[in-house]
């Protein structure tokens, strides 16, 4: 229950289970937890489902995983981009399963995990082949799809910086699925620029509160990294 | 026949006073360029941000600030971020007044297909299509009127797979502005081609100009 | 859609029709609005509907407004207090409706409103005499009651500090309701400490977006008020 | 037979290190006073807050800082604050480790009601009772074992209406420690009241003590 401030990455995903599901935040770059995902390569746990708003782009990262035979199922939004070769090769050779969920369905299936909704009637994607099979119901004339939770054995997480007990704070659009994906798996390992003592995060702040975060792995190489895009740009 | 950027401007040029818009991907982000300096129009990107600014160029850019094109953008005074869950929200709760989006196809019902050819081969990627075209209260499409195999592209019926059902209110072409609502589809402006001609190439009914002076929007 | 600083209370609350759902945040006096039901009293629009926590305390307040028979009905979890007096009369005379909502739901289903969500199913009620006559459903072994969005024609609610965007932040628990509120009224008028220019509010720490409020007011009663109580222990 | 600030000790000792929890008004707020300094717990309070402090004396007390009980608190280090449902989100997701509520009645099988006396004449208010109910992963309730009339608390099926269905595991009473569960009604601990006297009083079945050593939980 107290979160841990882990020494490496590999301990921050020590333990990753083969046929988890596993959340993974980020939107293109911005809050993708790259540290834990290499890490999560070394580590080995295969037969995943991942839970992303993308499939992977170029070689790295979730291609990287992908291309490993690691993973059973994508849950996304958007798998198809310039670069999500390694994706594509897969899912037209059928070694791959897709699920296609709306972006906003995608955040609120997690959400509704997290705080504990049993499902919701959304009118995303009404009449369209992404409701195919699906409950449906008419409410104040309106049409609505019966939408269940998508919940994770754990979510690998990116934030900006958080205190000692796990308290997080994003940076931007990096924010994006951290907090959600933060409340909808068991086990919430976070990558952070920096780690802060207690007290060194301004309460009214707080974005995730460390109550949902088990795990927090300070990535200096990430810190450097964005530094050095933002100096070479 | 309209430019895209003069089909930008008379986008932007409806686009009321204040308003919070969301510019979805591809050609409605030309919008942007066109709203004046004074518009007050604020931009939601649903990657998590209200009242975003322009491209970054050089120094500006900043990794962890992208819009939902993954294109470094900058920040206005005044912006807030929020998340995935949140910023949905905020459109399928029906807060922003107006999103421009992409068309494949719009029929004469309003329904919109810009998300998927339908071809066997294709990777199905939804994004956010469906959660803005249901979620704006006002939705716009901006396409060309034709494909480049002169297919029309607003049709009695959508053949591709629909993004969302009678969600579209007005439709921005090259040819001409459309206006989909209870009365059908009324043309509400050409640009060279007429209504006769366009009634001939669309399959569609069409009604003629909504008002005699065929000028931009109240705020 | 561009938020409007109003010069009094009275413009702030200009326009409340009749019959309207007027949700009212604040948790006890912490974000309470209390200028604008004040205002709202003075207006004169009846036969409301309030939406609320409490259903007033001692002899101001919503309490006041209840004692002028301006309201229909209430929605809220804890309506009997120490000094609920006057809702106590009123109900036991059946002279108004109340329904008893937990506090949860009751914050879950604004959020539902805010967020276009049609419905939800929840599992907290299931057996009580709250989920009586309600739609249930066993999700995944549990069982769930259907709950159905609380929307407002109108929220008033209370603030820290506002910029002239409509940007808000609160200050510690005064926050509760009214973020949730904002998002589920037609009208949003919120009461604020200080209005500062726009770019005064750090973009991180932006609590309830503009986009959610139509109308500010700035309670200088309000903030002396406050300083003097807090002089005042 | 503990007095209620026994009761309270004997609550806190039973918190692991570290754990999230939420104390109901009433009773379970003297929980709080018996967490030893280093515990590590930290107090979640509905109306929006994780890590709270202890109430707030003359210059501490701030009107925009209380507990759900609307007492003046303090804030400790490592504090959040979120809105009203991100709060019931984290209780009703299961976030929260332990919740310790007052109670009315508590059933064999762990029914609770706690929020209604069900006389015609009360006016029902719940608060966040079914809420905290269901939402915790472990449900503590305190209480005295009997009425001021002598009737008991614990009972085979409750006659007050209802906060939640089977969501009690654990039942701090005056006289004796009760775990409810798979194996029924446990008897964990007595003060004073043998098991025997117990099982005459109470009129559902019991089960000796759960362990040869009635200890305390492991963390």
């Amino acid at each position: 229950m107290t979160t841990r401030l882990c020494a490496d990455a590999a301990e921050a995903v020590a333990g990753i289970q083969d046929g988890a599901t596993v959340l993974v935040g980020g939107f293109g770059m911005a809050g993708m937890p790259v540290a834990l995902i290499d890490a999560l390569i070394r580590q080995g746990a295969e037969d995943l489902t991942i839970v992303s708003n993308n499939a992977g782009n170029g070689d790295t990262g979730l291609a990287a995983l992908l291309a490993e035979r690691r993973v059973r199922k994508v849950i996304c939004s958007f798998p198809r981009q310039s670069d999500s070769y390694v994706f594509d090769a897969l899912y037209r050779a059928g070694e791959i399963e897709l699920e296609v969920v709306p972006q906003g369905t995608l955040a609120e299936r997690m959400r509704a995990a997290g705080a504990g909704i049993g499902a919701f009637y959304c009118p995303t994607g009404v009449g369209t082949p992404l409701a195919e099979g699906k409950e449906t119901r008419v409410i104040d004339g309106r049409a609505h799809v019966l939408e269940y939770p998508i919940r994770g054995d754990v979510a690998l997480i990116g934030a900006h910086r958080a205190d000692r007990m796990g308290n997080l704070v994003y940076r931007k659009t990096a924010r994006n699925f951290g907090p959600v994906m933060a409340t909808a798996a068991t086990l919430v390992v976070a990558q952070v620029r920096e780690v802060v003592e207690i007290g060194g995060i301004d309460p009214e702040t707080v974005v995730t509160p460390g109550i949902y975060v088990d795990r927090v792995f300070v990535d200096q190489v990430l810190e450097d990294r964005v530094s050095q895009e933002a100096r070479a740009c | 026949m309209l430019t895209k950027h003069q089909m930008a401007a008379l986008v932007a040029a409806d686009i009321p006073r204040g308003a919070f818009v969301n510019l979805g991907i591809g050609l409605p982000t030309l919008v942007a360029d066109h709203l004046a300096a004074d518009s007050g129009v604020v931009l939601h990107t649903e990657n998590g941000m209200l009242n975003m600014g322009p491209a970054a160029h050089g120094e500006q850019i900043d990794p962890d600030l992208t819009n939902a094109g993954k294109v470094p953008v900058t920040e206005l005074p005044g912006a807030s971020y929020f998340h995935h869950a949140d910023s949905f929200a905020m459109m399928r709760g029906g807060h922003l007044d107006i999103c421009v989006l992409g068309g494949f196809q719009v029929s004469a019902a309003g329904d919109l297909a810009n998300w998927h050819t339908g071809e066997p081969d294709a990777i199905p990627a939804v994004g956010g299509a469906m959660d803005l075209a249901i979620g704006a209260r006002r939705v716009f499409v901006m396409m060309t009127l034709f494909t480049k195999t002169g297919e029309p592209k607003l049709v009695p019926r959508c053949t591709y797979p629909l993004t969302g059902l009678a969600c579209v209110d007005r439709v921005y072409t090259d040819h001409a502005v459309f206006e989909l609502g209870a009365r059908g589809v009324v043309v509400r402006e050409t640009f060279g081609m007429g209504v006769e001609e366009l009634a001939e190439r669309l399959e569609v009914p069409l009604s003629g100009f909504a008002s005699a002076e065929p000028g931009r929007d109240e705020a």
